[in-house]
């Protein structure tokens, strides 16, 4: 509603609370976002506390569910979302976006000993993913019909009980579970995914999501970014046609900010 | 002890009240007059109306047409509530309150209607269910009661209420002889005390020695109305002759 | 932006809901129906043997009964489906194939047995025992007079709570999702959900409240004419100020007496 | 692979239980309480209002009456409770600050009373009109013969049905968490479900289950003794084979005659 | 036409029957005994125990100690379902089951215990009910009859099964004069087609010209039984007499 002047003095982003980044996120999807001992943390999650402090914020974070959380930024029930959500023309109407910060993988789980060994060979097979997820997007806009289940355990358990062939996975995951399966599931293939994540803004409020791209730029030139990717992806290539933020600068070499 | 004080006591009149269930023309025209602190036993076929009668009096039906009065007074505009707490009723199938004690079924009128203290409500309670020969039964449930047990309580809670007016819809029917007449003498100290009562019975020997006026009912209508001797020695409508001719 | 505007575009855009409803029409709907009749229809089933047995003198009816009903009401629904839907996949596989609306239907049957099982029991409950005495003088046996007598009068009376649980069932039915869908198995609620997950607005999901509005409203009017029509022109009361509508307490007394209709005192 | 040991790994991995219990007993549990609590009391008394009004015969109270209950069963709770959340968010913040618990026991409590609401009028459209027809031949109006003497009897025949849905309730809490909740404020479902997303493993949730268990569990069997409490004695029957257990058919008739006492004819 | 046709009659005994419900001995050694095709009337105090012992005749409440016999063969080890097909029982409070009509309420009964076709069963159901005088209201609830009319539904209900022993509970408290008469002709052509029957009423006049046997109860014996005559002209027991005594 309508910020007199005054309020817009001293609340220069609109922010809920001034001074205050409320932030709408998932409890629920690590590495990239998910709560660790009651405190909210993931790639994403940890990179806007510190693009956040650079412009002098301090964010708070509030857990949701996927399927209510841009409309609840749109609503101003937060500032902002972060939850590597991918920028797609269908968000893009309900909500504006900061600069691309991450990009994804995907990898494909397999059950060991399966035949499958490329996105190539889906067709006509149970593919299962998460609902609402860039690798839903994908399998569907491929004609895979896939099986969607509400998270990582549901793709997991239709492997492990042999319901479904196949799961396409952000690729940081896939690996993991896989890792921890004890050789009853493989990655069987990697592949990179075309739109990167970004946060989510209510419409409008450009003075915050300039001020954050400002802050994103700032902790990538830094080696923040770097750092966390490390951290939360070690050993994950940076592909050559992803950039981080504005694009306006240097990304610092892994080796050279550890 | 009398169970009630004297109260001021109030003649009744039914004026050519009409009530129909849908089709079934239940009253057609009925009428009946109580004098001040009078008896009147209302006998009848089975289906006749007697109890729909009863019900219009204190307007738990709202009739169709026709007048009810009190003192000569209409009360079809009164405040019904205020108007059923000077009517006592009796019910044929006693409505007592499952969920509650006996002793709660007579105090909880006294103490949210007549503002009594509780502990005014349960003496007044257990003298009248010492009237009726169940002080011992004060915390039984109705359903642990034999069906003579329930009709007294039934009676003992309207009686609580001190009204000025009694409906009985067979209230003796499940008493035994020997509490016919407790109730009987209760009866006779009501009219002494003033009140006014319609009885509905079967019982021709009840009708004959209780009542000032009988009625007879058939088909929605007082055909026949009197004293007992006069209805019971000199009937003069041939349906009522019928009647009697099957009383055993 | 005026936060009125902005409730009116998340939630009642008409273009999301133009895009979502053939897909909520041709696959939505019938999934919905599919999962929620066949299990509404499996889980009163259930549930009235859980009421027989609940009320049962049996110890060893009784007991299974009490601790089933605690442990399927108790846990969450999500919970629950997982455990069948993992647990039974196995044995799913083989009979059914990976379709997991089988497991899906017994699992949301299994829960709603438990809720409507209590339901089933408050209403035979509440019937008077002077109605089992009345058929069982006639010569009917304990079962006989139950199914006859006590049951039809028992159940009347929960109609409304029963409806109650179908509604939750339709609604719960979402919760197969669980179990792993294909997008041609998804219900109603998940199709509103994907849209409100990629596009970052509600609408799509209040459509589909309003088809669920749709199901559940004809069916308490239906369910609630037909409870009026058993009780013909029993619907009576002694009531206060009236404007002529339809009737309030039942008379469906144990031992009835006749009743005022339209007379009521004031 | 053995399905069995898979089951068993997925579901009741002790491990993980241990490590989620300290949070679910300090943040979940209490969290749960207060949403549970505080919609369940509201939701109640909000139920007996619609109840009330929906047995009325003034057109202008059972209209309402019918139309909220029909909406607010109808519609999903995810949807409601955003609806609710998102709608009044503005007015929540000026009254309650950011915190969503206020609205969220809002939503609650107005989705329970739509459910609680047909429950009681179910309870209390089933009494007989003789008890009204008793209560006001001693001259209580209506309003008090309805709350001395039906709605007593009227929601003790369906007590039952609401712990139903007192249970749904307390489950039903999890969805606030839609609104947006900080991590202390996350109740028992979330952080089973929490636990279960980085772990990998449902144990946690199958705790948070029986955490509700724990719950609800001596929830029914209060509200069973209390109800057996009121009937005191008069639970009886004319029974089959008997093995001793408490009684099954209530004597809670209208017009009550003498029940038999474990003398039930075989 | 006569409402059963002729069945085996049987005698009913019952010997020295107890039953408490908790601390209450309503039962203290009951004794009752009826010849083949006979008719004893009970009489008592209410709360004396007469409806509990119908009950425990046809086993709605198993004794404590003691035995029923028919024909002189106890019956408390028999098929109940089956021993109650063979006894009728009317209920002081009717216990017609309000959710069916009229005729349904006597119809389900020969339908599910007696096998007829749904022809047949509502041809003899019509027939009850005309023997009543309650044939208009068959598809009637029985909510919407009068006191005295669903106390005839429920006699035609029980009658309509034929059985051989039939066990009134104060059948006649709620009909008039007239319909009294009614039932005491089907009684009494009952009686000729070998019915047993036990009569609990309060209306001594009743007792007096239908019963071939009166028992009087008290405090849950019978404590003295005969034949009418010598019951009311010549009662022995001091209890007895001074109930008699209150008779009006
Ligand atoms: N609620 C009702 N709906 C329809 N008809 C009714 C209703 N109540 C009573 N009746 C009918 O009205 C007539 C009169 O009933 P009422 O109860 O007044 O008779 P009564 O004289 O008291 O008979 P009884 O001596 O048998 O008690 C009967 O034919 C009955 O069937
Ligand atoms: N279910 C029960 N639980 C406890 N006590 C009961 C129960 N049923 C009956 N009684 C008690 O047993 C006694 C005898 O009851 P019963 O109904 O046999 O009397 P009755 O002789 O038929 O009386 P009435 O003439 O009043 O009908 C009464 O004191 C009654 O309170
Ligand atoms: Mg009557
Ligand atoms: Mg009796």
């Amino acid at each position: 509603g309508g910020d007199d002047s005054a309020a817009a003095a001293d609340n220069p982003y609109r922010l809920l609370q001034p001074g205050v980044l409320r932030a709408g996120t998932l409890t629920d999807a690590p590495p990239n976002v998910y709560l660790e001992d009651g405190a909210f943390t993931g790639f994403d999650n940890d990179l806007l506390v510190a693009a956040a402090a650079k412009v002098g914020l301090k964010v708070e974070f509030v857990g949701t569910d996927f399927s209510a959380l841009l409309s609840q930024v749109n609503n101003r029930t937060f500032d902002i979302g972060s939850s590597s959500v991918t920028i797609t023309e269908a968000r893009k109407k309900t909500v504006d976006f900061g600069n691309g910060y991450d990009f994804g993988y995907f990898g494909l789980d397999v059950p060991a000993g399966s035949p499958i060994t490329g996105f190539d060979q889906l067709a006509g097979k149970r593919v299962v993913v998460v609902q609402g997820t860039v690798q839903d997007d994908y399998a569907t806009t491929k004609g895979l019909n896939p099986v969607r289940v509400p998270d990582y355990n549901g793709a997991i358990n239709q492997l492990k009980a042999g319901t479904a062939d196949a799961w396409i996975a952000p690729a940081e995951i896939g690996e993991k579970s896989a890792a921890d399966s004890n050789g009853k599931i493989t990655v069987a293939a990697k592949e990179l995914s075309r739109a990167p994540t970004a946060y989510a803004f209510a419409k409008g409020n450009d003075a915050l999501r300039e001020a954050l791209n400002k802050g994103l730029d700032e902790v990538i030139a830094d080696g923040t970014w770097t750092r966390l990717q490390e951290q939360y992806y070690p050993g994950r290539p940076i592909p050559a046609e992803f950039t981080p933020g504005s694009g306006t600068v240097a990304v610092p070499s892994a080796s050279a900010t550890s | 002890m009398t169970a009630t004080a004297t109260t001021t006591s109030v003649s009744l009149g039914v004026r050519d009240v009409h009530l129909a269930f849908g089709a079934n023309r239940v009253l057609r025209g009925a009428d009946l007059d109580v004098a001040f602190g009078a008896t009147a036993c209302v006998i009848g076929p089975s289906g006749s109306g007697k109890s729909t009668l009863l019900r219009t009096i204190n307007r738990l039906i709202e009739p169709d047409s026709g007048d009810v009065l009190l003192d000569g007074r209409s009360v079809l505009r009164d405040d019904p509530d205020a108007l059923r707490q000077r009517i006592g009723m009796v019910f044929q199938q006693f409505n007592l309150f499952p969920h509650m004690s006996v002793l709660r079924n007579i105090t909880l009128a006294l103490r949210k209607l007549k503002k009594l203290s509780e502990d005014e409500a349960v003496q007044l309670a257990r003298a009248q269910l010492d009237l009726v020969g169940l002080a011992a039964k004060a915390d039984s449930r109705p359903a642990h009661l034999s069906g003579g047990q329930q009709q007294r309580v039934a009676i003992a809670r309207a009686l609580a209420l001190q009204p000025q007016i009694m409906l009985f819809d067979e209230a003796t029917s499940a008493l035994d002889p020997e509490l016919v007449k407790g109730v009987l003498a209760l009866m006779a100290d009501l009219s002494a005390g003033g009140m006014t009562m319609v009885v509905v019975t079967h019982e021709m020997g009840f009708a004959r020695s209780v009542a000032d006026t009988v009625a007879f009912m058939d088909h929605g209508v007082v055909l026949e109305a009197g004293e007992p001797a006069a209805i019971f020695e000199a009937p003069e409508h041939p349906r009522l002759r019928r009647f009697l001719s099957q009383v055993l | 932006m005026d936060p009125l505007s902005t409730l009116w575009e998340t939630f009642f855009d008409t273009d999301s809901m133009r895009e979502a409803l053939p897909e909520m029409l041709t696959v939505g709907l019938p999934n919905t129906l599919i999962l929620a009749v066949s299990a509404a229809l499996l889980g009163s089933l259930l549930g009235m043997l859980l009421a027989i047995a609940g009320i049962s003198r049996t110890r060893w009816l009784r007991w299974p009964a009490r601790v089933y009903t605690d442990v399927f009401r108790g846990l969450p629904a999500a919970a629950t489906i997982l455990l069948i839907g993992v647990g039974l996949a196995p044995l799913g596989m083989e009979i059914w194939g990976p379709n997991p609306y089988p497991l899906g239907i017994l699992a949301l049957s299994l829960i709603a047995a438990a809720y409507i099982g209590e339901i089933f029991r408050a209403g035979i409950q509440s019937v008077e025992v002077a109605q089992l005495e009345g058929a069982r003088a006639l010569g009917f046996s304990w079962g006989e007079a139950m199914r006859l007598v006590i049951v039809p009068q028992g159940v009347r009376r929960v109609l409304p709570a029963w409806v109650n649980q179908l509604i939750a069932l339709i609604k719960d039915s979402s919760l197969v999702y669980f179990l792993g869908l294909l997008a041609s198995q998804r219900e109603l609620f998940r199709i509103g959900q994907d849209y409100a997950a990629n596009t970052g607005n509600q609408s799509a999901l209040l459509l589909a409240g309003l088809f669920y509005l749709a199901l559940t409203v004809p069916l308490t009017h239906a369910v609630n004419w037909i409870d009026r029509r058993l009780r013909q022109g029993r619907t009576v009361t002694v009531h206060p100020d009236d404007d002529g509508g339809p009737a309030a307490l039942a008379g469906e007394s144990a031992l009835p007496r006749p009743n005022p209709t339209r007379k009521d005192p004031r």
